[in-house]
């Protein structure tokens, strides 16, 4: 257990050597003169002259070969300074923290919801195959895996904020502030972000518990004279699950993702509407440090499946 | 079913086959399973030579060995007198065209996308064995013919043959190139009972119709061994304890797991079975990664002694190429 | 086929109360406040905290000389100027009381304003003043910095700069300085960059409302300030600005109530909408929107665009007035020249190349490109609409567009700094005193990139004329602005296009008769709104 | 011995010729729903085919004044835009943006990812820890975050342009799926005796590997081609709306639904119509892929 | 320890009859599948005595494990048992629901079932303990303490050395024969009336199946329950089995006490079997006599004998009408066909 855990902590950090790489390159191959666009921003109303400009190049320390930038940049995220954003001139470590916990509430809300909602749903659908609950739910599984957040979040909007008024229509506020608002106000964006995750965790948990089902070990507990429930809850829960936890990798990269799209339709000061506007501003350092987290955090949770993999199988756990 | 001549197709010697078992983080070679564990045998042109033990014990691995699927630790295996170990891959190559494998699953090993006639040809493609596609069309039938299928079946798939058909397509795949020996390995256990004797006859009959050809049968279930072999080597945990003609070996076997093997396979017949000694084993077969020391058999063995954990006892010949690995015969 | 009807029935149940919500006779739950229209004049009522949503949302509240446009207008109820623009244009004073110029000894005396306070307690004075402009100055951020030789405290009250060279578009570069608290800031920090970083996100300043909370691209609180210096304002208690970037959903907050005010409004469909439903569009000077034009890269010998021909083939091929109807909805105006008609230096009647496409053709082949040629639009996505117009416009005579949709960085990197490779779409601010002229296509422009567009020796020249120091201001200069204007038509030197529409849409109840010019002046103080 | 008994009924042995495609399509056309998805891409690919046959307007050509905007019925069943264009006329050619954007980036993402896959799974070890690993990090971005700064990587070099942007940022975006997905079917085919039989035989690891390997991974591939391609028209949407799409004119229906989602009250069918579209045929492709997965290997029920 | 199988057992007759503990009359369960109906059990019956061991032996598909699940219940989708009944203590199982409490405190509780592999048969998840107890907590009431102690010691009794130490590992960490040692275990925890041992030894060893029989035989004489072995090993029914079923596609063929069977054996499908198989004793160079062709596929048979296409005594009757039933030979010996095998049949060992 403890070699498997560690053996897939090491495999982590080859990833996370290679996620680094990847968010400086590709940022780096962006063109554009970060500098310039800091100039554009501000400076309409006047011109700068060269001089300012290579004094402001230095203080970002962009005038250094590629390689030394990367390993200041790797070496700066180590003391945990991510640089300062072009665009907000502010240490990007602190922008990180007022912007991130905002977008892990709303990941963590929607992962839950969608881990709830969505093994509830695919168990009670596999459980209740052909009935009249599988043949609703498992249709509107496929609405919720294809339509685009970004139409639902407007739809929602829409309806429940403007015409029926029940929900504020944007806007953020922290639960400690104020927790009933802050519900309501989150309650569409995490529908929007978990959406996907209710009904793919729904699809996968009713197609593995199907699959469970047919197991041999299943019918030995039948055979025991087991009750429905005891043999559904006791015998296939665990089993099912396996397959779905690895899910929540995906999940979590899904709803990173939409988070993009789901933030800026909802006026969400995340940083997934941080990341839209650093990518066309072409703020690499809040890019980098951004994709960095994000990539962190998937990987994270695909480390988290991993081991709780062993805790679901005892093959594992002993293997 | 005499050997032709006294010639051994296949010599091994002191071949031993140890897997490496890794742990910790930097998969660090702790220990070996000794799959084979310094097995010698000699197979003569035209024989049958019937390998039988429990699983684990280490006779799939010698045929993978035979055939350099797997590369020995240590040992020599002369086949028709040129030593395979040390081959060059490419002269290995030309070494396979003589040598065939038989497989014990039907289903995983025939590919399923690959046609009848494909599978069976695919060796002579391999090997450039034909000149021209007319040539090659002729020889996959005749291949058909030879096992007895049906040479109209050559573009049927796989899933659409029985087992005991699917099964003669592997046989006449290892037929393609005409091999001087082949390597059964357990070719009938998957079948059904009354398919089994289908094959057991064919493979027979091929004998008997192709003149020195050899097999290396390897089996888990003893009367079937002792149906088709002409000698049997008895394997437990990497080593031969026995090897035997095979009418000798239910007459008068000497070695006591080769005793408690053949008591624990029951015979199709009650008057029988109301007279037989019965020997049950104690206790399971003992992991090849650390087996008992001196003679392997000797913790479940009901003749044991002290000095048999001592040494491990070598083979030595009892008389009539009757050889056993017993300190106590 | 069970499932397949459960399918339907499920999109159907999806899209039903859809279409019915956006069905304008349904009924409707919310309905916007529509009491009847208000009396002109009406007495101004005190408090409320009036909730401001906009696209844009500043990065720095309160450090000018890291100020973007964006940033100074959201800190401009609390940072003031020297002075500012009236409605027409005119330069009027405000944290100065008068200016006087003297040419010949090159130096400007400000006046200052006498008995006011920055929130902090600490008194408005010529120090202060000269603190300010240092810090623009060590910055490197004051225009026409260059020009600018020592500052000098004349006393409590006077300050005078003195200058190496002068022309009169300087009293608006100087006087627009955003003036902060020199020991607010000087307390904020050890080292200058933690006073910086103070300073980006606290502002204090001398206006109307005092910052109480900014969180970047969420939320900008600003509370009455008590001790403002015109008399009896402002009346609201505060404002509560906060960032919608999408406007749909401002759209949709102004419609459900949840916002009292929608400023640098852009999209015409949703503004007409909410003015359709009762809310107030408050459409400032006719100034507020953007002057869009297309930029050739015509100093390039090589390009097509460096012969005027086809320059002029490009204006003949677009039909503006159709585009500025289609794209604006009617509240668009189509461009001629380089002058929007409520720009004073407009030359009424002058429109050098209406449609004409035949003629465009013509011009096409007198240049050698009879058969057409390829050529690149740079615009961001914003404009997506835009360019597929102008597309088909010069598809029709010929001229093959290929969209280049970029990023704002690149977009603007291009713009400002390394010049474009064909075309670019550009949209430009428009002053009530028709000084962008010289920000935008003077000599020495401040923004576009200066190279990429060839100017004529006599538009330069005339532009050089207009600048002269002999006038006191723009409006004295009007006459060779206007000539510069037409010269500028001859050559065809830039492609103007139409003017958008940039309002604030406000709910009836909100009075706020004066509100912004292309966003560098917004004066809330006098904002006040009925109790709702 | 062993006797084959994984399922309750025992019963094996002589199947019946040709019943293998009866049994595919039976299997495959069981659900009503998978008939349906298939009808839909039928339709679609019929619509792209022939889009300049099927639509009354140009997609591309301005309506004249007074078109803009217009509500569907009459001369324009569906309305039109801002810019007074059909939107039929463009929804129809909008499904030719949508196939080719997924049919050529699951071919590019394929041609890369498969042989990936499978060579690291063939030969595992230290080429297996390179391959997987550098998936591994790809797939530790989210997918639409990373073809969107793809996207804005490749847009600034003038290499590629227009369409071609959108299709390799997603192309790369989606090669881990790929390369995963070969991995492990490579994993379970070498596992197989019949790949030791070519072994035995002295076939070469390249004829192993890619005639009889990829063949067998088949099966897996095209399922996850048609999830895959769903995937990809609803990122191509999720680009477009965030400004990195396709460039106009080009009529896409991500573009489309952001394009009319400014004018979310007045002309639904001008959002609400492309939506559709992209619901609808993800939503076919998902089907189709299920019935295939079904049809194919009723094994792979829960593996993807 | 050399021993006749159930020799005292196998000494009284019917006469002397222990009660008729389960009854099987035409039970019939079908498969719907996407090629048609498969008959997999095609109107069997049977009975087992209190105490007894029978054999129910036959080829894979023939229908013997489809059998013994339907009567348990246990047959899932698409399957579905068509017909007959299933007496057990004078109650008609096959009227109860499936997983009506009925059958549930029937299942496990009077009759327990041993399925063939032991590898999948145990649920991974779950601790050897935690699928012990819940029997004994569910049918016994047993407290968890209770039923842990009664779990560790049923472990001992079928053999798995210091077994309070590995009552709480999972399945896989035990051998194959461990687990079918545990399978064993569970079946026999509630001390059922008859065990049901479906293929319990075929995925395992020689040795160990031989260790695992004598175990099982030595449990049920110790529980005094019935045992049905389930397999295809005509040498494990001879060693162990009083009476053996012999089935083919669906049908049972043959019946009759192991010396009726093995020493006269009279349907020419269990003849056909005895020749085709090598026998340990037999003489050198005998030729294995296979059964021609292939096993039936079972969908869409016709009504006449399944085996006939494969049957070398076959008469014009076979042809022309339907499967025979079962006929009566003498005493308990049954068979079903029209032809006179016994003058043919010679060779069959007589010794």
């Amino acid at each position: 257990m403890t070699t498997y855990i560690v053996r897939r902590l090491i495999q982590a950090l080859v990833v996370l050597i290679l996620v680094t790489l990847i968010v400086f390159f590709v940022m780096r191959l962006l063109p554009g003169d970060p500098i310039l666009i800091y100039v554009a921003q501000t400076a309409e109303l006047e011109a700068m002259p060269q001089e300012r400009i290579d004094e402001l190049r230095a203080e970002f320390g962009l005038d250094k070969p590629i390689m030394v930038q990367y390993a200041n940049w790797m070496a700066g995220i180590f003391r945990g300074d991510f640089g300062t954003s072009i665009f907000y001139r502010e240490d990007v470590g602190t922008l990180m923290l007022e912007r991130f916990p905002i977008t892990i509430h709303l990941t963590l809300l929607s992962l839950i919801v969608g881990a709830i909602f969505g093994v509830l749903a695919g168990m009670l659908t596999a459980v209740r195959r052909g009935k009249w609950l599988d043949k609703i739910v498992t249709p509107l599984t496929y609405v919720g895996l294809t339509i685009p957040v970004f139409l639902l979040g407007i739809l929602l909007i829409y309806a429940f904020g403007v015409k029926l008024g029940w929900l504020p229509i944007s806007g953020y506020t922290s639960p400690l502030d104020d927790f009933w608002l802050s519900t309501r106000q989150v309650i569409m964006p995490v529908f929007c972000l978990a959406i996907f995750g209710v009904a793919a965790n729904a699809r996968q948990m009713r197609s593995s518990m199907l699959e469970v089902t047919r197991q041999d070990y299943i019918r030995t507990a039948w055979s025991k004279g087991l009750g429905e429930r005891a043999v559904v809850m006791r015998h296939m829960l665990k089993n099912s699950l396996i397959p779905v936890i690895t899910l929540m990798g995906v999940s979590v990269s899904i709803i990173l993702g939409g988070s993009v799209l789901v933030e800026r339709v909802f006026a969400i000061p995340g940083v997934g509407s941080l990341l839209v506007s650093s990518i066309f501003g072409q703020d690499y350092v809040v890019v980098q440090a951004i994709t960095l987290i994000f990539a962190v955090i998937i990987l994270l949770v695909n480390l988290i499946v991993d081991i709780s993999y062993a805790w679901l199988d005892p093959r594992i756990r002993y293997g | 079913m005499n050997p032709l001549k006294d010639e051994a197709i296949l010599d091994v010697r002191d071949l031993k086959m140890y897997f490496p078992v890794t742990r910790g983080l930097l998969r660090r070679k702790v220990a070996d399973v000794k799959a084979v564990d310094g097995v010698t045998f000699k197979i003569r042109r035209g024989e049958t030579l019937g390998l039988v033990g429990e699983s684990g014990c280490g006779k799939t691995t010698i045929g993978r060995c035979v055939l350099r699927l797997y590369q020995p630790t240590s040992g020599s295996i002369f086949f028709e007198g040129e030593e395979l170990s040390s081959l060059s891959e490419s002269k290995m190559r030309r070494i396979r065209c003589n040598m065939a494998l038989i497989f014990q699953d039907p289903y995983s090993s025939l590919d399923p996308r690959q046609s009848a006639g494909s599978i069976v040809g695919e060796p002579l493609k391999v090997h450039n064995w034909v000149g021209s596609q007319s040539e090659y069309n002729d020889r996959v039938e005749q291949l058909f013919r030879l096992v007895g299928l049906d040479s109209s079946m050559t573009d049927r798939f796989p899933h659409e043959f029985s087992g005991g058909q699917r099964q003669r397509i592997g046989v006449a795949r290892a037929l393609a190139c005409e091999p001087s020996l082949i390597v059964c390995d357990e070719p009938i256990s998957a079948l059904d009972v009354s398919i089994q004797a289908q094959i057991i006859n064919l493979l027979e009959e091929l004998q008997a119709g192709i003149k020195g050809l050899t097999y290396l049968f390897i089996a888990h279930d003893l009367s079937v061994v002792k149906h088709i072999s002409d000698r049997v080597a008895v394997m437990y945990l990497g080593h031969i304890v026995e090897i035997t003609k095979s009418r000798t070996l239910y007459e008068n076997p000497l070695h006591p797991y080769t005793k408690s093997l053949l008591s624990a396979v029951p015979i199709a017949d009650p008057f029988v079975e109301e007279k037989r000694e019965r020997i049950i084993l104690k206790g399971e077969v003992p992991t090849p990664l650390n087996p008992p020391s001196g003679c392997s058999f000797h913790p479940r063995c009901f003749m044991a002694t002290p000095e048999c954990s001592q040494a491990v006892p070598p083979l030595r010949d009892v008389g009539a190429g009757h050889q056993v690995a017993c300190i106590r015969v | 086929m069970n499932k397949l009807l459960v399918c339907l029935l499920v999109l159907a149940l999806i899209a039903v109360p859809l279409f019915a919500a956006c069905d304008e006779d349904g009924v409707t739950t919310t309905p916007p406040t529509t009491p009847p229209t208000t009396p002109a004049e009406e007495e101004p009522v005190y408090g409320g905290v009036m909730r401001v949503v906009g696209g844009t949302f500043p990065s720095v509240v309160g450090y000018p000389p890291e100020f973007s446009p964006t940033d100074s207008i959201y800190a401009l109820p609390c940072i003031e100027r020297l002075c500012e623009w009236d409605e027409d244009g005119v330069q009027i004073p405000v944290l100065a009381t008068a200016w006087v110029v003297d040419q010949d000894n090159l130096t400007i005396t400000w006046y200052l304003r006498e008995g006011v306070t920055f929130h902090d307690g600490t008194p408005w004075n010529a120090e202060a003043c000269r603190w300010n402009f240092q810090l623009q100055l060590d910055g490197g951020r004051l225009p026409y910095g260059q020009y600018v030789e020592s500052l000098e405290v004349v006393d409590e009250y006077i300050f005078r700069m003195h200058l190496t060279d002068y022309t009169w578009y300087m009293i608006e570069q100087y006087g627009w300085v955003m003036m902060i608290s020199p020991t607010a800031f000087e307390n904020a920090g050890d080292t200058l960059e933690e006073r910086i970083d103070w300073a980006r996100s606290n502002s204090v300043g001398t206006g109307p409302f005092q910052l109480v909370d900014f969180q970047r691209d969420v939320i900008l609180v600003y509370e009455g300030n008590d001790d403002y210096w015109r008399e009896g304002m402002p009346y609201l208690d505060g404002i509560e600005a906060s960032f919608i970037p999408d406007p749909v959903t401002a759209a949709a907050k102004m419609e459900a109530g949840e916002a009292d005010m929608w400023i640098y409004a852009q999209s015409v469909q949703s503004i007409l909408d909410l003015e359709e439903m009762g809310l107030t569009v408050n459409r400032g000077t006719g100034l507020s929107g953007m002057f869009w034009s297309l930029l050739p890269n015509s100093s390039d010998p090589d390009s097509p665009l460096a012969i005027q021909e086809v320059r002029e083939a490009i204006e003949y091929a677009i039909d503006r007035p159709a585009i500025a109807e289609m794209l604006g909805f009617g509240e668009y105006e189509p461009l001629h020249q380089i002058a929007s008609q409520d720009w004073p230096g407009y030359v009424e009647g002058y429109d050098p190349r209406p449609y004409d496409p035949a003629m465009a053709e013509q011009l096409l082949a007198d240049a050698g490109y009879a058969g057409g040629f390829e050529i690149s639009i740079m615009a961001t996505d914003a404009a997506r609409d835009a360019v597929s117009a102008l597309q088909a416009y010069l598809g029709d005579v010929g001229i093959d567009v290929e969209p280049d949709i970029a990023d704002f960085g690149r977009y603007f990197t291009a713009l400002f700094f390394t010049g474009w490779d064909d075309l670019v779409l550009a949209a430009s601010g428009i002053n009530p005193d028709a000084t962008d002229l010289f920000v935008h296509f003077g000599p020495t422009p401040m923004t576009f990139m200066t190279g990429n567009i060839y100017k004529s020796p006599e538009y330069l020249a005339l532009c050089d004329e207009a600048l002269d120091p002999q006038y006191a201001d723009a409006f004295e200069a009007m006459d060779t602005i206007r000539d510069a204007v037409m010269q500028a038509g001859e050559d065809a030197m830039i492609i103007p296009l139409w003017r958008d529409l940039s309002v604030a849409v406000m709910q009836s109840y909100v009075h706020s008769d004066y509100f912004m010019i292309h966003g560098v002046i917004w004066t809330p103080y006098d904002t006040w709104m009925e109790p709702h | 011995m062993v006797e084959k008994h994984t399922s309750d009924i025992g019963f094996s042995e002589a199947p019946v010729r040709a019943s293998e495609w009866r049994r595919f399509r039976r299997v495959f056309f069981e659900r009503k729903l998978v008939t349906f998805g298939l009808v839909v891409l039928v339709l679609m690919v019929i619509a792209a085919a022939f889009a300049p046959l099927l639509t009354p307007y140009d997609p591309y050509e301005l309506g004249d004044a007074g078109e803009s905007l217009l509500q569907p019925g009459g001369e324009h069943l569906l309305g039109t835009d801002l810019l007074g264009r059909d939107t039929l006329s463009r929804l129809i050619y909008g499904a030719r943006t949508a196939l080719m954007v997924g049919f050529i980036s699951v071919f590019i993402s394929g041609f890369i990812g498969v042989p990936l896959g499978i060579i690291a799974g063939y030969f595992g070890g230290v080429i297996n820890m390179v391959i997987m690993r550098a998936m591994d990090a790809i797939m530790c971005f989210p997918m639409l975050l990373l073809a969107l700064l793809l996207a804005a990587v490749l847009r600034e070099y003038d290499v590629i342009s227009g369409i071609w942007v959108v299709i390799i940022a997603l192309s790369i975006a989606i090669i881990p799926g790929y390369a995963r997905v070969t991995h492990g079917v490579t994993l379970s085919i070498k596992e197989n005796e019949y790949i030791m039989a070519q072994r035995a035989m002295g076939s070469s690891n390249m004829r192993v590997m890619f005639r009889h390997i990829l063949p067998n991974a088949f099966p897996p591939l095209i399922v996850l081609v048609t999830m895959q391609l769903g995937a990809l028209i609803l990122a191509e949407a999720g680009l477009s709306f965030l400004g990195i799409g396709i460039d106009p004119p080009g009529a896409a229906w991500g573009a489309m639904v952001w394009d009319g989602y400014r004018y979310l009250a007045n002309n639904t069918a001008l959002w609400l119509s492309p939506g559709i579209a992209i619901a609808l045929v993800v939503f076919a492709f998902n089907m189709v892929g299920d019935g295939l997965r079904d049809a194919l290997d009723p094994r792979l029920r829960g593996l993807l | 320890m050399p021993s006749i199988p159930g020799s005292e057992a196998y000494s009284s007759d019917k006469e002397k009859s222990m009660a008729e503990l389960l009854k099987v009359e035409n039970l019939k369960t079908q498969f719907h599948t996407e090629g048609g109906v498969v008959k997999a059990v095609d109107g069997i019956s049977y009975h087992i005595d209190e105490r007894e061991i029978i054999g129910l032996v036959g080829e894979s598909g023939c229908g013997k494990s489809v059998s013994q699940l339907s009567v348990m219940q246990l047959i899932s989708t698409p399957g579905e048992i068509v017909g007959g009944e299933v007496i057990f203590e004078g109650q008609d199982l096959l009227k109860y629901k499936t997983h009506g409490p009925e059958m549930r405190s029937v299942r496990g509780a009077k009759i327990a079932m041993i399925f063939q592999e032991p590898m999948t048969s145990l649920n991974p998840v779950l601790t050897i303990n935690q699928q012990l107890t819940e029997m004994l907590e569910l049918h016994l009431g047993m407290s968890k303490k209770v039923a842990r102690e009664r779990a560790i010691e049923l472990l001992g009794m079928v053999g798995i050395p210091s077994a309070h130490n590995r009552i709480d590992d999972y399945p896989h960490q035990f051998s194959g024969g461990m687990r079918q040692r545990v399978m064993i275990a569970m079946a026999l925890s509630c001390s059922p009336k008859i065990l049901i041992a479906d293929e319990p030894t075929t995925a395992l060893d020689v040795t160990t199946q031989a260790q695992l029989l004598e175990l099982m035989k030595d449990m049920v004489e110790r529980f005094k329950a019935s045992l049905v072995i389930v397999t295809h090993n005509l040498g494990v029914v001879a060693r162990y089995a009083q009476r053996i079923y012999i089935m083919y596609a669906g049908r049972i063929v043959e019946e009759g006490t192991i010396k009726d069977i093995f020493g006269k054996p009279r349907h020419p499908y269990t003849i056909g079997l005895l020749k085709c198989i090598p026998r340990l004793d037999e003489e050198e160079g005998r030729k294995l006599v296979p059964i021609e062709g292939l096993p039936p596929n079972l969908i869409n048979m016709p009504p006449t004998c399944a085996f006939l296409p494969r049957c070398s005594y076959k008469v014009e009757r076979c042809f022309q009408e339907p499967w025979p039933p079962l006929k009566r030979l003498h005493d308990r010996h049954y068979i079903s066909c029209y032809a006179n095998t016994e003058e043919k049949t010679g060779e069959p060992t007589e010794r």
